[in-house]
């Protein structure tokens, strides 16, 4: 069971994934990245990481991908109809090796023989028994404490950034 | 397994057609409300007192013809209705119709809400785009803007409820209003949570793209906004999910602020759909009283009226908390 | 049970895939998009050791990573919309601001 | 309460940061109602915490590791003992006066906000200098006070002199503070720590280290209290480097008063109290603490004698009180020359305010020649001022009278005749330049502008309250403190904060040489009013008679000038001299030719940076990837 269900969301993520990048309109693109955003969302679920799972979906589907629609449609990007007036095709072959490359380098490090280090307090039984939800948040709001409140200083420096970017015309 | 199974495909099958049937019969029951408060009689032609109107409209939706413009992107001219009705249904997933009339009890019940309901915006915005028209382009760039502006307000607002209960479980934050102060007042959430409360409705308001939020379709300026180019089924999937949604969000108010299917004596049931309606007459009242907003002062009101009005709440919330528990 | 490296693999294959995207789209949004996949496919090895490892971490981390995601893409979209007002494309080829 | 100290400093420090963030934009003229409420608060404060340091309690509180840096450790933390509360209680107490008085003397002025950040800035400085528990802190403290001196004179900074007068004071207090900094580095090398508590423990329990013979047959010590001595010198205006403080008159009145009389220039005398265990080990260094006193006593009343600018006279009648504490803290009478800044304290900062409201009606007026009957119209100012005068004056039984006795009697009876009769001198010379001024300023006719004569007033209220409540300290402070002399009340408070008074050598009346000194001081008043009163022609007939020693006296001894050409012009031309020689040829020639060397580099490496993202991304990926390959097939 929880095979098979790895194996569809696995199968979703990637072909959705694989789509995202081969779509020519960016607008199936952000669609296609939805579509794996989501399936990355149920194995975050079959991780018994509920709460991230819905967090997951609520930022990244609910907002991020709404804001790249949002600017898609302002700029009215349709898809690319024309072919590329100068088309790098060495400098896309060389990515597409590159990342080739780089896909088996990574799947050569995480083989099954991978080790893992010393194991946690939370293993499933704990979880269950304190709620998957107040466990991150004690871990969150307990250690990671201070991390956590250096974020709000992040988005707050993105938010001035993003405002004054969008209101003043590039020099 | 198999009996879980089975019970849940019932408990969602009724859920589903329950939800179905209201949402079909809301469309009548917001004509003669409106109709009343504008001293008219609203459907009254079709069955005693227009009853059968809904399936009246049904039908003649159903065998209109459907036509996808030229240059619209098709496929997802046809997907958007979809995805605009699927999130305003699976919410219901999570919310307690009773003691144990639940489908699946989340542990982050709350915020699965939250995840889906945010989709709903999608049906819209695509729906906008892929009409290839301008008023509808238009109509979809408005609700995106408006539906991420007010959720942050409409999150906002919940966070002191999640703080009174410890947890984002529907079930269990109906559980934590159970009870009474000094033996009458309900200890509803309505009564600490006012201003929360206030800020929810105005919120979820909003989100349902209902007026005086109507914005993305406003018939003055964009005709009729993202669904200008819809017409039959496609159309009225869009219909059912603004209803479905706004029974979603009424069930949402009555669980989070008042006390869900609590209530003395009758069914637990009887009095979680007392209080939904109590919320479907509210949303349909404002309809028919309040004037649209214009579209900066839908901005302003959100951002900068109710967005630090909710943050307020969470502070003082917090402040009671830690103060009294 | 689904084990560790099935996860990683996957992981590992999102990644390569976002890679991909960023070394050959030239549309600035779809490599944004591409980059918010490899964060994604980070996320996803993050959760995986946690479950393994018994250990919350590794989910703390993707709440960070999401802000991080967040803060990035506000202003990044910023970015692309301050150039489109000025260069009329999005098409990373036809933007030279980085040569001095 | 008493743990609560760190709220003393902590209240105006408050005052500088919301004054110093929103005074400009939203304050403005309503500034004082922050800066005054924080000193307010800060005087309570320490008020409840000197009540409890008077029922005996002392505290050496450690607040914070401030530095940490393998031995060398440094806390922020307070000392509260009687010598600390002393000062501490001066400086709120005459500082909250000062602030009060200038709501009204700096109204309307553009720059009031800034006023009064630095006022209160000045005040977390000048606290932390007084309550801190260790040299460093203490230095931290000295510095922000010289800063804030710094940038109070040169508070209108589009006037010349003002910028001039407050470039000097800073520059000159760097040469002291650069031997107090040097004091601090062989404390630090002898002892191993900056803590008052440790040092001076080490120097009691072990003195053999500190006191053996080493550098140049003198102990260490000896040159650590030199060191520290010449801070002293700078920061309190002694021989030679006095030369800043009159010109530091250029700054605001309340700023003469609160700064350049009443508490900053009186840190080196608490410093040198403060290091009394220190300085009683090191008997070469008293003497020449005691003999650079007197000294300074002397020369300074004599300049005062002539000068005709009203802050002049009283900015070098501080330089000759501030030569009469460290007389007392060099003849070992620790305690009176405290004592001394106590009650300077009170009738200084009062001269320095009656002079500001005098100054205040004239529209600016600073001329004594251009004053005169100033009595009628600024009746309130100038009854408060002859308090004030007759205090510093010494006559019985103001506060002037008690302290300043106390340190000729103490240096008297340890021997010190020579010091004696210069501080007598000194004081004769006091009580003349006290009256002449009086007389000059509010005795006679008007000799000012007419146009001004017409609307004289007197001292609004917020500036008539700091002068009577000043006034009627500078009445009953002396005597309330400081009877019986050398037993009175203050000496008992101070007794376990100082090192012992040293056991007297001469044997002497008491009651005798008082009245010398109330004789010396009355025969300097008599002269003065005979002068400056009666027979007002005289003293032009005097100066034009010793032309010679006029003209020395009226130049202030050439000091200034003598410094102009034997030093800083010296020094000057050398800089300019390095400054085209060294500086352009060799220091930027090298910075050019290294700029050089990498554009002939780099030329052809430039064109690497095309502009295009794509071309990043696959040198970035091709990185990764190089990387990643290592770390996963290398091993």
């Amino acid at each position: 069971m929880e095979w098979a269900l790895f194996l569809i969301f696995a199968l979703v993520a990637a072909v959705a994934a694989a789509g995202m990048v081969l779509q020519r309109s960016p607008i199936y693109s952000a669609l296609c990245l939805i579509l794996a955003l989501f399936a990355q969302g149920g194995l975050y679920v079959l991780l018994h990481a509920e709460l991230i799972a819905a967090v997951h979906i609520f930022v990244y589907a609910g907002a991020i991908m709404v804001l790249f629609l949002f600017v898609i449609m302002l700029l009215d990007l349709r898809p690319e109809s024309h072919p590329p007036v100068q088309f790098n095709r060495v400098g896309v072959l060389a990515g597409f090796v590159l990342a080739g490359a780089l896909l088996v380098e990574l799947a050569l490090g995480v083989g099954p023989r991978i080790i893992l280090g010393p194991r946690g307090p939370y293993d499933l039984e704990t979880l269950r028994m304190v709620g998957n939800t107040q466990a991150v948040g004690r871990v969150l709001f307990g250690e990671y404490l201070i991390p956590f409140e250096l974020t709000s200083v992040i988005l707050l420096a993105a938010m001035v950034g993003a405002m004054v970017l969008a209101k003043r015309r590039l020099e | 397994m198999m009996d879980f199974l089975v019970a849940t495909v019932l408990k969602i099958a009724l859920v589903m057609g329950l939800v179905l049937l209201a949402v079909a019969y809301l469309t009548w029951l917001e004509r003669k409300v409106i109709g009343d408060i504008q001293v008219r009689y609203g459907p009254s032609r079709v069955g005693r007192f227009g009853l059968l109107q809904p399936i009246a409209d049904g039908i003649k939706l159903m065998f209109k013809e459907d036509i996808v413009p030229a240059n619209a992107d098709r496929l997802i001219f046809c997907l958007a209705p979809a995805i605009s009705i699927i999130p305003a249904l699976i919410v219901f997933a999570v919310i307690p119709f009773g003691p144990s009339f639940v489908i699946t009890d989340v542990n982050v019940g709350l915020l699965y809400v939250f995840a889906v309901t945010s989709l709903g915006v999608y049906g819209i915005v695509l729906a906008g785009w892929a009409s290839n028209s301008k008023y509808a382009l238009l109509g979809g760039l408005r609700s995106s803007a408006q539906m991420v502006s007010y959720e942050l307000s409409l999150g906002l607002s919940v966070v002191g409820v999640v703080m009174m209960a410890g947890s984002l479980s529907l079930v269990d934050i109906v559980e934590a209003q159970k009870g009474s102060w000094y033996g009458i007042l309900p200890r509803w959430n309505v009564i600490p949570q006012f201003l929360g409360f206030v800020i929810f409705l105005v919120s979820s308001n909003a989100e349902l793209n209902r007026a005086p939020f109507d914005l993305p379709e406003a018939e003055t300026e964009l005709v009729a906004g993202f669904h200008t180019e819809y017409s039959s089924m496609k159309f009225a999937l869009f219909f059912m999910a603004e209803y479905a949604n706004m029974i979603g969000a009424s069930a949402m108010a009555t669980t989070l602020f008042l006390g869900g299917w609590q209530g003395p004596l009758l069914p637990p049931v009887f009095w979680f759909v007392l209080k939904v309606f109590c919320f479907l007459f509210l949303f349909m009242w404002l309809r028919a009283t309040v004037p649209r907003f214009r579209y900066d002062q839908l901005m302003g009101f959100g951002w900068k009226v109710l967005l630090p009005l909710a943050l307020v709440n969470v502070m003082f919330t917090a402040a009671a908390l830690l103060m009294f528990a | 049970m689904v084990p560790l490296w099935a996860y990683l693999f996957l992981s590992a294959f999102l990644f390569a895939v976002g890679v991909v995207g960023v070394a050959t789209r030239r549309n600035a949004l779809v490599i944004f998009m591409s980059i918010e996949l490899m964060l994604n496919a980070v996320n996803l090895s993050f959760v995986a050791f946690a479950r393994f490892l018994h250990s919350l971490d590794g989910q703390v981390f993707v709440f960070f990573v999401m802000t991080v995601a967040a803060a990035e893409v506000a202003v990044g979209l910023a970015i692309i919309i301050a150039i489109f007002r000025n260069a009329e494309t999005v098409n990373v080829d036809e933007v030279h601001l980085l040569k001095g | 309460m008493i743990q609560y100290i760190w709220l003393v400093p902590a209240f105006p420090l408050v005052g500088v940061v919301i004054n110093g963030l929103f005074g400009r934009s939203y304050l403005r003229e309503r500034a004082h109602l922050v800066a005054v409420p924080a000193a307010g608060l800060s005087f309570l404060v320490a008020l409840l915490i000197a009540l409890e340091v008077v029922a005996g309690r002392t505290l050496d509180l450690h607040l914070y590791p401030w530095i940490v840096a393998g031995h060398f450790q440094v806390p922020i933390g307070f000392l509260v003992d009687p010598l600390a509360t002393v000062m501490m209680l001066t400086v709120t107490f005459v500082g909250l006066l000062i602030h009060i008085y200038s709501i009204g003397y700096m109204h309307g002025d553009p720059g009031y906000p800034r006023f009064f950040v630095y006022m209160n800035l000045f005040m977390f400085s000048m606290l932390m200098l007084v309550l801190a528990n260790n040299y460093l802190l203490m230095f931290l403290g000295w510095e922000g006070v010289g800063l804030c001196s710094y940038l109070l004179i040169g508070f209108w900074y589009e006037k010349k002199t003002a910028t001039d007068a407050g470039n000097k004071a800073f520059l000159v207090n760097r040469v002291g503070d650069a031997g107090f900094l040097l004091g601090l580095f062989l404390l630090w090398t002898t002892c191993g720590t900056l803590q008052y508590a440790e040092v001076f423990a080490r120097a009691a329990a072990l003195p053999a280290p500190l006191t053996a013979p080493a550098v140049g047959g003198v102990s260490l010590v000896t040159w650590i209290t030199l060191l520290l001595f010449i801070g002293a010198m700078g920061k309190s205006a002694q021989l030679p480097l006095y030369v800043w403080l009159p010109d530091a008159m250029e700054g605001p009145t309340p700023v003469s008063a609160l700064i350049h009389a009443a508490t900053m220039v009186t840190a080196g005398v608490y410093m040198v109290a403060r290091s009394s265990p220190l300085y009683s080990l090191a008997p070469p260094t008293l003497e020449l603490v005691a003999t650079i006193g007197a000294l300074t006593a002397l020369f300074a009343a004599t300049i005062a004698c002539v000068q005709t600018d009203i802050k002049r006279v009283i900015a070098y009648s501080t330089i000759s009180q501030l030569g009469y504490m460290f007389l007392g803290a060099g003849v070992g009478a620790y305690a009176s020359g405290i004592f001394h800044l106590a009650t300077h304290a009170f009738f200084k900062a009062l001269l320095f305010l009656g002079a500001g409201a005098v100054i205040h009606a004239l529209h600016g007026e600073q001329d004594l020649q251009r004053m005169g009957g100033l009595r009628r119209p600024l009746k309130l100012t100038a009854y408060t001022f002859l308090i004030g005068a007759a205090a510093n004056a010494g006559v019985f039984p103001l506060a002037g009278f008690w302290s300043k006795d106390e340190i000729l009697f103490a240096a008297f009876t340890t021997g010190h005749y020579g010091l004696w009769a210069l501080g007598l001198a000194g004081a004769f010379l006091t009580a003349f330049y006290m009256t002449r001024l009086y007389c000059l300023t509010f005795e006679g006719p008007f000799r000012g502008d007419p146009a001004h004569a017409r609307h004289l007033h007197d001292a609004p209220p917020s500036m008539a309250l700091p002068l009577l409540v000043l006034a009627l300290g500078s009445v009953v402070v002396g005597g309330l403190l400081g009877y019986p002399p050398e037993h009175g009340l203050v000496h008992q408070f101070l007794a376990p904060s100082l090192a012992a008074a040293p056991e007297a050598a001469g044997h002497a009346s008491a009651g005798l040489l008082a009245g010398l000194s109330l004789g010396v001081a009355g025969a300097g008043i008599g002269a003065g009013t005979l002068l400056y009163l009666r027979w007002r022609d005289v003293p032009e007939l005097l100066a034009a008679r010793f032309q010679r020693a006029y003209r020395l006296l009226w130049h202030q001894y050439y000091v200034d000038e003598v410094y102009w050409d034997w030093i800083a012009s010296p020094l000057m031309r050398l800089s300019a001299f390095l400054w085209r020689g060294f500086d352009v040829t060799i220091v930027d020639g090298a910075v050019d030719g290294v700029a050089r060397l990498l554009e002939l580099g780099s030329w052809r490496v430039r064109r690497l940076q095309t502009g295009v993202v794509f071309n990043y991304v696959l040198s970035i990926l091709a990185g990764a990837v190089l990387l990643l390959g290592y770390l996963v097939l290398g091993r």
